[in-house]
């Protein structure tokens, strides 16, 4: 089945326990379902509902469509400087 | 891991001479280092990661930036990984012509670095706690799951 | 001479360094370097005088008014006598909790050291000529008398 | 007779060739009478009507009165930084 990679960083990383996973295609039809879908997994609820999601390294909105190739990232709240 | 990444000590001074040059008459340089404090707690260590290539994509846009809005040179560099307590955890040096640039630039850089670079801040506290550091957070602060802190 | 006034080579890095601390978490600071141009004319060599008594003492009163508005460390070292192109005549370094008063701190210490403290500079030109650096002539210049160039 | 020693920096001290004039008490009762006398020496007419005066490094206006032991300078637009 393909599955579309998502790239975990730092909280967001810890609280899933991974920095990669793989979520179906079928749950990932939009970057919302996406997330609804991590989300659910272990550790996944204090994931924000609109966490700040990069494709290809942009950020995108919820409506995205992620298609296989897409390097798709959750990244939480920036602390550089 | 690039020129702007780097898990070695930056050295302010060797940024100022990159964006020196004879028709620069104003060079403004900003360091952020690594305070021993944070939300009132003591910090005792620290750990930067990044999201390594998008870091550095946003980097270069907005030194690109600095250059097309200020006639400046801007050169950046963000440690990652633990960084002692006192260190320089980003240096930013901008040279210019003169001083209002040079200062407008090195703001600008340091403003727009951390709004929109993919860096994380782990602090690791007196009390043995640890948490990741949220801006946009109440307290600014994240605990880290099951490591006995105050949630 | 003092710490304040010199006629070696000012390192910002140690500058810097000397206005960091702990609990410091922002530095920002300045270096103004010696251009290969002025008013439209290429500079080859300058020199930097003092009245310098005076100059300390103005210096001081303008590191502790900073020191005073804003929670701050603030070091400034000004080079005198011949001053290579491209090397730093000025350099100044503030060190505070945050960056707001850093950049702020830093800034004032620019601006009141150009207006208050008692140093003057000569330049030499390409073509021979030299005159006195002065901020309030509509040239920014006053030819030395009797060097052969333009009055 | 006594005499006021005025310090010369830059550009004054290059107009009138000296970096130290002493000046007769009786020809600055003031300080403007002090810069008038200056003004008239050899070199001295491009000296301003009114510079910057320093008393004992902190500056005065020309109605000050110096006195024996202040230390008097001249001082061109500063150009430091």
């Amino acid at each position: 089945m393909p599955s579309i990679p998502v790239l975990l960083f730092a909280r967001y990383a810890d609280l899933l326990g991974a920095s990669r996973i793989e979520v179906p295609l079928s749950a990932a039809a939009t970057v919302a379902d996406l997330v609804r879908h991590l989300r659910a997994l272990p550790g996944g609820a204090a994931i924000p509902e609109r966490p700040f999601v990069a494709v290809n390294m942009a950020q995108v909105d919820e409506g995205y469509r992620p298609e296989p190739g897409d390097e798709v990232a959750l990244l939480p709240p920036m602390a550089g400087g | 891991m690039t020129t702007i990444l780097t898990r070695d000590p930056i050295d302010p001074g060797a940024l100022i001479t990159l964006v020196s040059a004879p028709d620069r008459g104003g060079i403004a340089c900003f360091v952020g280092a690594v305070r021993n404090h944070h939300a009132g707690r003591a910090v005792v260590a620290l750990d930067y990661s990044a999201y390594d290539a998008m870091a550095d994509r946003a980097a270069a846009d907005i030194l690109a930036e600095a250059e097309a809005r200020w006639p400046v040179a801007v050169a950046l560099r963000h440690r990652l990984g633990p960084v002692p307590i006192g260190d320089a955890a980003v240096v930013i040096a901008a040279g210019g012509g003169h001083r209002d640039e040079a200062f407008a630039a090195c703001r600008y850089v340091i403003e727009e670095v951390k709004r929109r670079v993919p860096i994380w801040k782990r602090e690791r506290y007196a009390d043995g706690t640890e948490a990741w550091v949220d801006p946009t957070a109440t307290s600014g602060l994240h605990p880290v799951a099951g490591d006995g802190g105050p949630s």
